[in-house]
């Protein structure tokens, strides 16, 4: 029994699947929907609406067992139909005018075997598929429901199979959510979740105060203290997807030199900023990957904080005093304001002359990095929903990809294009070392921090279970 | 009367043509939709592209101009690129949450600053008038957000009477209206003085005072009326920058209005929703100005008759 | 001081002023604008106080009713005691605030100089008649319309119903000066404070207002404080007369004798100073008389008595030809003309080297039209104007501006035709400038110390700004910078209507002696005839943008031939209380030059009277109303 | 009629000036010499000493930042770019609008109709919406924002003094320089412009004020300028999180604008009187 009320930042617009690609959407949708596979708040995978699922063929064809009496919210019952409708839609012209369908185009098509089977047909193999279908777009909707009220009415009204279903949505304002008691899982303790959507993180931290939220997601680390000094509420602090890191400009500017950005990399006292601007809510990290990560290698350390030692390699690599180092970065980014400062003044006092450029995010992503017209170095945050490094290291260095305006490097393009035609998980986990190793020998970046999730929570939550990736699943919540 | 009207409805069209056509150009400039669809995922160049076919953003600009511009002619502002959902049903949630807060921060503004101004003006270089002119120098000196954070901090936080955001009953309003109320005062103030000071030499207020008339009657009816002519026309100047000021002022508040709406919009570059957002409010701009016309001439019949 | 008021009457005065004095400012800035001034007003008698601009008149009359309170004066001496209504005496001076507001405009009513800033613009005139029945006599609305519908009645303005709906700035300036009377005579006022009522109104409409006003108090018994400063106009109303001289009271008499033997040599400075009508009777030639004025507090006699014999009739220097200028006024949405106004319609006239041509009229007959026009301020609509043969239409840029070196025109204002941010020597030196006369910057420096010295100024005035003057000196001023591009005609439009007459009359002296010296020619624009007979050779009288007469000034002065100038002569209040009041009753607005397009005005032929003597032929109707 | 003022009114001006010279010319001075009192620039950041409280550390006399940087320091330096930017781009629009607005008025015509048109379209885009639009184009920086408030303040002061100059346009003083034979330029500037600088000064003024807080609002939603650079504005929008833990780190920025504003409006008030040798308009 009771209510529970969480703030989110951002009204995603539409609770289609595939329609967004926010994190908001999943904090709130994933209680929604459910996927064939389902990933705890430890991060494991589990089964979800798929109760097994084995390789067939080669690795090319997927066969997924069902759970069975599952109904959707609105009566109708989940079985093999609804998965083939779902990716059908996925993959077709529908999926096509939103952002999901890329992120699952190594399924050729899908197969119902039986009313509790199906067959995922690959075209390529994909090893971090069954962690995709564990959100976002893979999850599993109506298909009656939908071919009757149309995709419009699905988006504001959404139905899926998941333990708590629609009741209200006011755009820019709220999602309500009640519990769905006939839910696979069994029943949710709560008669009730609202999802509020408020932008400003002031603003939630002070609804979090005032008791009119439970959980506030939106907390730069320069407010953190404020909720831990309140008796009401308790900080939750776990170690999260997001990677931050200076990516480097290899081909202007004193950063084309690689002793140079070795020397920035050991200039910058990453853990002195973990400590007093993340107020230790981060760990250092030494490849652009978060220890939860698949491809994290624990042998890999960071280039240990040295200022003389950089000094001199600057000396000797012929950099000037005074040198400029531009950095590009979001200007909404109330903690990356606060920490590029900081790099910047250790860059100061490397004797370099840096400047900081706030850009607006869409600009940011759309031309300056894109086009490269970036500075010497830029900011960049990386949430890694799959944790595999994959998903990361080919985007941010295999050639030609948006991320990766600077560096045309073959050796690195084969090893990143190797290990996705693997499915041998030891084998593909060696690669992405080596990928990382040789990331981090070339000091393409300069590898920050893994920043915790943190969470303002209101004290008469029980057993809240806080995901580090933000989609939370409140079926075992009570309040007091 | 008609002639003017007439004159007034040619005016208030090119100005929305031309603020459409100016927004839904800079807008186009300044990036492109189908990258924040897609955030920072896995997305090939081929995808995008399918993705601006389907939002229809591969049309040269003058088409894309042109259907919208036929569908405003027919009240269809679009749909949004979020989600998908007609914008005309976003604006007419937003529009009247904003009004709202417009016109209930212009009243704080005009039940604060009338009665100072007219106390300043009565009491010109006297230390109430100074007093008055410093305060409403300090009002000015605040960012609306600073001064939106701090009675948040003050009201619900400290005091615990207010609601911190969100727009539920009556009691939301006090401080986001009180927040703008407070800018507006400030210049209003010393408007209001001015004109009050310059009708207060009138030789009409001496005749007024030489019938025997109180100094409440002569103020408030014979001065005021006159007085308020720039204060009006200065009201309808200040919707447009009232509605820049709440931008900030919603986000803090976490308003669903308009401002929200086109922050979002702007942010997210979904161009339907920011065209619509800005049309409508260029037209409610345009229609207070022509209010303020009016009003003009209700308040001042030497207008009226012209 | 002594007190004259009660040497000889017996009746109880309604209102004793004694030693009044009121302060501006405080401190080392006071001023004391009204000096230990004591009168008496008996009621139903007219007191007028008389004195020039600045004396106090103003200050006296609004400390009378404590209104000075508002406009940061304080009375920092003497009594005002009033008898009010139920016989007990009251001192004005310490009454609290409420007994003041049941005396004002019940008791004691007041009349400004201004009809058209008197009225609140923003209400009807019922509603502004009506607040003060209302508040005085607890009439409801249905009742304070009535009877303000009975006072618009009383003070004989037609169509009361409907003006009581209108708004001020619906009515002529003659409408609401008489509204005006309607608001102040509404509860019936024991005593009536008229400042300056009809200063601003054109000569018939002000017969018309004193009129009304001596017939209301007759009819209510009314005492009435009337203050101006034309003494023409205290001949015909006051029963008593105060002198008032920097800030105190000089004289007071009965009005025959203050006319008949001012006392004071203020007063006598005064009296010499006045215009008045008929004084030239017979004489062919404008003559310039001496005037008495006030040095260290001592009358002083200056300038000499001549005649004006400086008009050269051989060639004209400049010669109008049906000129025509037209204002469009209503337009449609498409821009097409609706209505017109016909300031000036097919005028003729020519000017001579050295001669003055005045052009009379009432407000709004086209004179300042006419004006403007030659000095290319305004493009005429058709006709030819010829400056010494060469014809304007036919003349390149350049030569146009060069005309308008030889051209000067002064304005009615000097305040406001000075500009208030810049000194009077740059004013004075900016023609030069502007023309190339002078190049080099002392020469230019030394000219204009020269024209300041030539209009009666000193050199270093040159430094100061246009509002450390007063009205004379700026006028003076004005002349000065007319002449420092070494005109040939100057046109004066109103120049010395709006100066005291002692001023008035050295500015007058003043523009004479400069004729005789530099050979001018003037178009001298007013509207007043005294002034008029003494300064000009030849007259033109307009009517609604026409000229009806014009001829040498004898002829016109003497034998008016068109009844627009008869009516016009007759109008003038003479300076003379022992003159029979022959008053024709001057009834009606004068008509409006707007006209509906394609409705144009009738051109009046004229005829040749007597040599030089022309007169528009009238129609009936014309002559009838008249 | 020249009016002696009230010696209180007079004795309170000169009180308006001292105080406003003391505030305006305290601050340019603390900006002027910054380098001299503060070599670092403000930079010098020491991370072990954030948010150290004020009036407690005489290093440190208002207290640290998030970073451990003076706050005393980066708000005199600060006030170097808010005062840049607030008085070029005051500067800027006053040129171009009162030139236009004198041109509109004076000449009437079809220079009118635009810049009225102009003015209309400008007054119906919501300012902030527009601003983020032309930073996101033409990106962020110093030189950009004060652009952008030049853009979009002309029409301010070209609308004020086309008013202005169709008041004095029919005024006497006008036609009687015309009736000289003064010249279209020479009016326009000789006895136009000192007439209507009175206002303009005012609003001056007052969009001084203005613009160093839209660079606050600009840097609240993330276009700020670069935050290595201290300013009032940024500091303000970014002390926002510390409200409830360190409010001395946007207090004080706070406090700087506010006495600067204060002193400009004073000073402003002050000049317009100067400005007008017959004392009529001061009030
Ligand atoms: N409100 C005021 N503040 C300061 N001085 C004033 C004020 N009102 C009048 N004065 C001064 O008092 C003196 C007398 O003024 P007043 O108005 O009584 O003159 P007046 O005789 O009515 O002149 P006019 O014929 O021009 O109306 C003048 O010197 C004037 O400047
Ligand atoms: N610029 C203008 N536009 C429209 N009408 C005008 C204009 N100037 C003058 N008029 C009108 O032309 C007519 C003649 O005006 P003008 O100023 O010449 O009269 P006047 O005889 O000088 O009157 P006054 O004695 O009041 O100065 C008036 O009805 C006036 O309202
Ligand atoms: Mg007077
Ligand atoms: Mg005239």
């Amino acid at each position: 029994a009771g209510t529970v009320t969480v703030a989110i930042a951002l009204d995603p617009g539409s609770w289609d699947p595939i329609d967004t690609f926010v994190v908001d959407w999943s904090s709130a949708a994933n209680n929604i929907f459910d996927g064939l596979t389902a990933r705890g708040a430890d991060m494991k995978l589990k089964p979800g609406l798929a109760t097994s699922w084995e390789f067939l063929d080669n690795n090319s064809r997927i066969r997924f067992k069902l759970r069975e009496n599952v109904k959707f919210h609105n009566g109708e019952p989940f079985n093999a139909e609804a998965v083939k409708f779902t990716f059908d839609r996925l993959l077709g012209p529908e999926g096509k005018k939103g952002p999901q369908q890329s992120n699952y185009n190594s399924i050729d098509r899908v197969e119902v075997v039986d009313a509790s089977t199906v067959d995922f047909v690959m075209k390529q193999p994909d090893p971090v598929l069954l962690t995709k279908l564990a959100g976002y777009g893979a999850m599993i909707v109506p298909p009656k429901y939908i071919q009757e009220k149309g995709d419009d009415y699905f988006n504001t009204h959404p139905v899926g199979t998941g333990p708590f279903k629609f009741v209200s949505y006011e755009p820019k304002v709220s999602l309500t959510l009640e519990a769905f008691p006939e839910h696979w899982g069994g029943a949710p303790k709560l008669d009730k979740l609202v999802f509020r959507m408020i932008a400003e993180a002031n603003t939630q931290i002070a609804e979090l105060q005032a008791g009119r939220i439970d959980i506030a997601t939106l907390i730069p680390f320069g407010l953190a203290p404020t909720v831990e000094k309140d008796p009401k509420l308790s900080l939750i602090s776990i170690t999260g997807p997001t990677v931050v890191a200076l990516r480097l400009n290899t081909q202007n500017g004193i950063t084309k030199d690689v002793n140079v950005r070795k020397a920035l990399i050991m200039g910058i006292d990453r853990d002195a900023i973990i400590k007093a601007v993340l107020l230790g809510h981060g760990k250092p990290i030494a490849s652009f990957q978060a220890d939860l990560s698949f491809g994290y290698d624990p042998n890999l350390k960071p280039l240990p904080f040295d200022l003389a030692k950089a000094k001199q390699m600057l000396q000797q690599a012929g950099v000037q005093p005074g040198a400029p180092i531009k950095i590009d970065f979001r200007g909404n980014d109330a903690t990356f304001r606060e920490v590029a400062q900081a790099a910047a003044g250790f860059l100061q006092a490397l004797g370099l002359k840096p400047s900081l450029q706030p850009y607006e995010t869409p600009v940011l992503l759309n031309d300056i990095i894109p086009n490269g017209k970036t500075g010497e170095a830029w900011h960049n945050a990386w949430g890694g929903w799959t944790f595999d490094y994959d998903n990361t290291a080919y985007l941010m260095y295999h050639s030609g990809e948006k991320w990766n305006p600077y560096d045309k490097d073959p050796k690195l393009d084969a090893m990143l294009e190797k290990q996705r035609s693997i499915y041998d998980v030891k084998e593909r986990e060696k690669i992405l070392q080596e990928i990382a190793r040789y990331v981090a020998d070339n000091a393409l970046e300069i590898p920050l921090y893994n920043q915790n999730t943190i969470y303002g929570v209101n004290k008469r939550l029980k057993n809240f279970e806080p995901p580090a990736d933000r989609r939370f699943r409140f079926t075992d919540v009570t309040v007091e | 009367m008609a002639g003017f009207i007439l004159k007034r409805l040619l005016q208030a069209i090119f100005v929305i043509l031309a603020v459409t056509l100016i927004v839904s150009f800079a807008i186009r400039l300044s990036g492109d939709p189908a990258v924040m669809l897609a955030g920072g995922s896995n997305i090939t160049e081929k995808d995008l592209q399918n993705i601006r076919q389907a939002l229809g953003l591969e049309r040269p600009f003058y088409v894309q101009y042109l259907s919208f511009l036929k569908g405003l002619l027919v009240g269809d502002f679009g749909r949004s690129f979020m989600g998908g959902t007609p914008v005309s049903l976003l604006i007419s949630k937003a529009l009247p949450a904003t009004l709202l807060l417009a016109f209930v921060s212009l009243l704080i503004s005009i039940a604060l600053s009338v009665p100072l101004g007219v106390y300043a003006a009565v009491k010109r270089g006297r230390w109430p008038d100074q007093l008055i002119r410093i305060l409403s120098l300090i009002g000015l000196s605040f960012p609306n957000f600073w001064l939106a954070i701090m009675m948040v901090l003050f009201f619900s936080i400290s005091l615990g009477l207010l609601p911190p955001s969100g727009m539920e009953g009556p009691e939301s309003f006090v401080m986001p209206a009180l927040t703008m109320g407070i800018i507006l005062t400030a210049t209003n103030v010393r408007l209001v003085r001015t004109s009050m000071l310059e009708t207060l030499s009138q030789q009409y207020i001496m005749v007024a005072r030489s019938k025997g008339l109180k100094d409440r009657v002569v103020l408030y009816k014979h001065a005021l009326r006159n007085s308020a002519i720039p204060l009006v026309t200065y009201v309808g100047l200040q919707f447009g920058s009232l509605i820049g000021g709440i931008v900030i002022v919603e986000r803090v508040f976490n308003w669903p209005g308009m401002g929200t709406l086109a922050f979002d919009a702007i942010s997210a570059r979904d161009y339907p929703v920011l065209q619509g957002a800005i049309t409508v409010l260029a037209l409610f701009i345009v229609l207070i100005n022509l209010l303020v016309d009016i009003a003009y001439g209700l308040i001042d019949p030497r207008i009226r008759t012209e | 001081m002594a007190d004259f008021s009660l040497q000889n009457r017996q009746a109880e005065p309604l209102l004793s002023v004694r030693s009044l004095s009121v302060e501006f400012g405080s401190g080392a800035g006071a001023f004391r604008a009204v000096k230990e001034v004591g009168f008496d007003v008996e009621p139903g008698k007219t007191l007028a106080i008389v004195g020039e601009s600045g004396s106090g008149k103003s200050v006296t009359s609004l400390a009378i009713m404590r209104l000075t309170d508002y406009t940061g004066g304080r009375i920092v001496g003497g009594q005002v005691l009033f008898r009010r209504p139920g016989g007990e005496t009251l001192d004005l001076v310490g009454a609290p605030d409420e007994t003041l507001r049941a005396i004002r405009g019940n008791e004691i009513a007041m009349i400004f100089q201004e009809p058209m800033t008197s009225l609140n613009p923003v209400f009807t005139i019922g509603n502004q008649i009506g607040e003060a029945l209302t508040l005085h006599e607890g009439l409801n609305a249905r009742e304070a319309r009535l009877r303000a519908k009975e006072l618009l009645q009383k003070v004989r303005l037609p169509d009361a119903d409907r003006l009581l709906d209108r708004y001020p700035h619906q009515l002529s300036g003659g409408m609401r000066q008489r509204v005006m009377i309607a608001m102040a005579l509404a509860c019936g006022p024991k005593l009536l404070i008229a400042d300056e009522p009809t200063t601003a109104l054109d000569v018939t409409i002000q017969a018309q207002i004193l009129n009304i006003i001596r017939d209301l108090q007759a009819e209510m018994g009314t005492a009435v404080i009337f203050i101006t400063h034309d003494m023409g106009v205290v001949a015909e109303m006051a029963d008593d007369v105060v002198v008032m001289w920097k800030g105190e009271k000089v004289e007071q008499a009965p009005v025959r004798e203050i006319f008949a033997a001012p006392k004071h040599p203020y007063t006598r400075a005064l009296l010499s100073a006045v215009p008045r009508l008929g004084s030239l009777k017979g004489e062919p030639l404008p003559k310039r008389t001496p005037v008495m004025v006030m040095e260290a507090g001592e009358p002083k006699q200056v300038g000499e008595t001549r005649v004006q014999d400086t008009a050269d009739y051989a060639k004209p220097i400049l010669q109008v030809e049906k000129l025509t200028t037209r204002f469009d006024v209503g337009k449609t949405f498409f821009g097409r003309v609706t209505h017109r106004v016909h300031a000036v319609e097919e005028v003729s006239f020519d000017i001579y080297p050295g001669e003055t041509l005045a052009l009379v009229g009432e407000s709004g007959s086209g004179k300042s039209t006419i004006g403007r026009t030659l000095q290319q301020l305004v493009e005429p609509t058709g006709g030819t104007v010829r400056f010494e043969g060469r014809d304007m239409n036919a003349m390149t840029q350049a030569e146009r501006r060069r005309l308008r070196q030889q051209i000067q025109y002064i304005f009615q204002d000097p305040f406001a035709s000075l500009d208030p941010r810049h000194t009077v020597g740059f004013s004075i030196a900016e023609p030069i400038v502007v023309h190339g006369l002078i190049k080099d910057r002392r020469a230019i420096e030394r000219r204009v110390h020269e024209l300041l010295e030539q209009v009666g100024l000193q050199p270093h005035h040159a430094k100061r700004y246009p509002h450390e003057f007063s009205g004379g000196q700026r006028q003076r001023i004005c002349i000065a910078r007319a002449l420092a591009s070494d005109p040939k005609l100057v046109i004066a439009d109103e120049s010395v209507s709006a100066l005291d007459v002692s001023i008035q009359a050295q500015i007058v002296n003043l523009l004479m002696e400069l004729q005789e010296r530099r050979r001018l020619s003037y178009l001298f624009i007013t509207h007043d005839m005294a002034v008029v007979e003494k300064i000009s050779h030849r007259v033109a009288v307009m009517y609604l943008g026409q000229i009806v007469e014009i001829g040498p000034r004898q002829a016109v002065f003497e034998n008016p031939q068109h009844s627009y100038t008869r009516k016009l002569l007759s109008a003038v209040p003479i300076a003379d209380p022992e003159r029979e009041r022959a008053r024709t009753r001057i009834e009606g607005e004068i008509p409006s030059p707007v006209r509906p397009v394609g409705q144009e005005p009738a051109i009046h032929r004229m005829r040749e009277v007597e040599p030089g003597h022309w007169v528009a032929e009238e129609a009936e109707r014309l002559r009838g109303a008249a | 009629m020249a009016q002696a003022a009230p010696a209180s009114r007079r004795r309170f001006r000169s009180f308006e000036l001292i105080l406003g010279v003391a505030l305006t010319g305290g601050m340019t001075l603390a900006v002027l010499f910054s380098g001299f009192l503060f070599p670092d620039g403000g930079e010098s950041m020491d991370l072990m000493a954030r948010l150290l409280p004020p009036f407690q550390n005489p290093a440190h006399i208002l207290g640290t930042d998030p970073l451990g940087r003076d706050v005393l320091a980066r708000v005199i330096v600060g006030g170097r770019i808010s005062l840049v930017v607030g008085v070029l781009s005051v500067l800027g629009a006053v040129t171009v609008g009162t030139l236009m607005g004198l041109l509109a008025g004076y000449y009437r015509g079809i220079a009118e109709v635009v810049l009225m048109r102009f003015a209309d379209v400008q007054l119906a885009l919501p300012f902030i919406l527009i601003a983020i639009m032309f930073l996101a184009i033409l990106g962020t920086g110093i030189d950009k924002v004060i652009f952008f408030m030049i853009v979009a303040q002309w029409v301010q002061y070209a609308r004020l003094v086309r008013g202005s100059v169709l008041a004095l346009r029919d005024r006497e003083f006008i036609l009687s320089a015309r009736a000289i034979g003064v010249g279209n330029g020479r009016i326009i500037f000789q006895h136009i412009l000192p007439n209507v600088l009175g206002p303009i000064v005012i609003l001056m003024t007052l969009n001084v004020a203005n613009n160093i807080l839209l660079e606050s609002s600009l840097t609240f939603l993330g276009l700020g300028v670069d935050p290595l650079i201290p300013s009032w504005g940024g500091m303000l929008a970014d002390g926002r999180t510390y409200l409830q833990s360190a409010w001395w780190v946007s207090v004080f920025p706070g406090l700087a604008i506010m006495f600067t504003v204060l002193g400009l409006n004073l000073l402003g008030d002050w000049l317009r009187d100067f400005l007008d040798p017959t004392g009529q308009t001061s009030k």
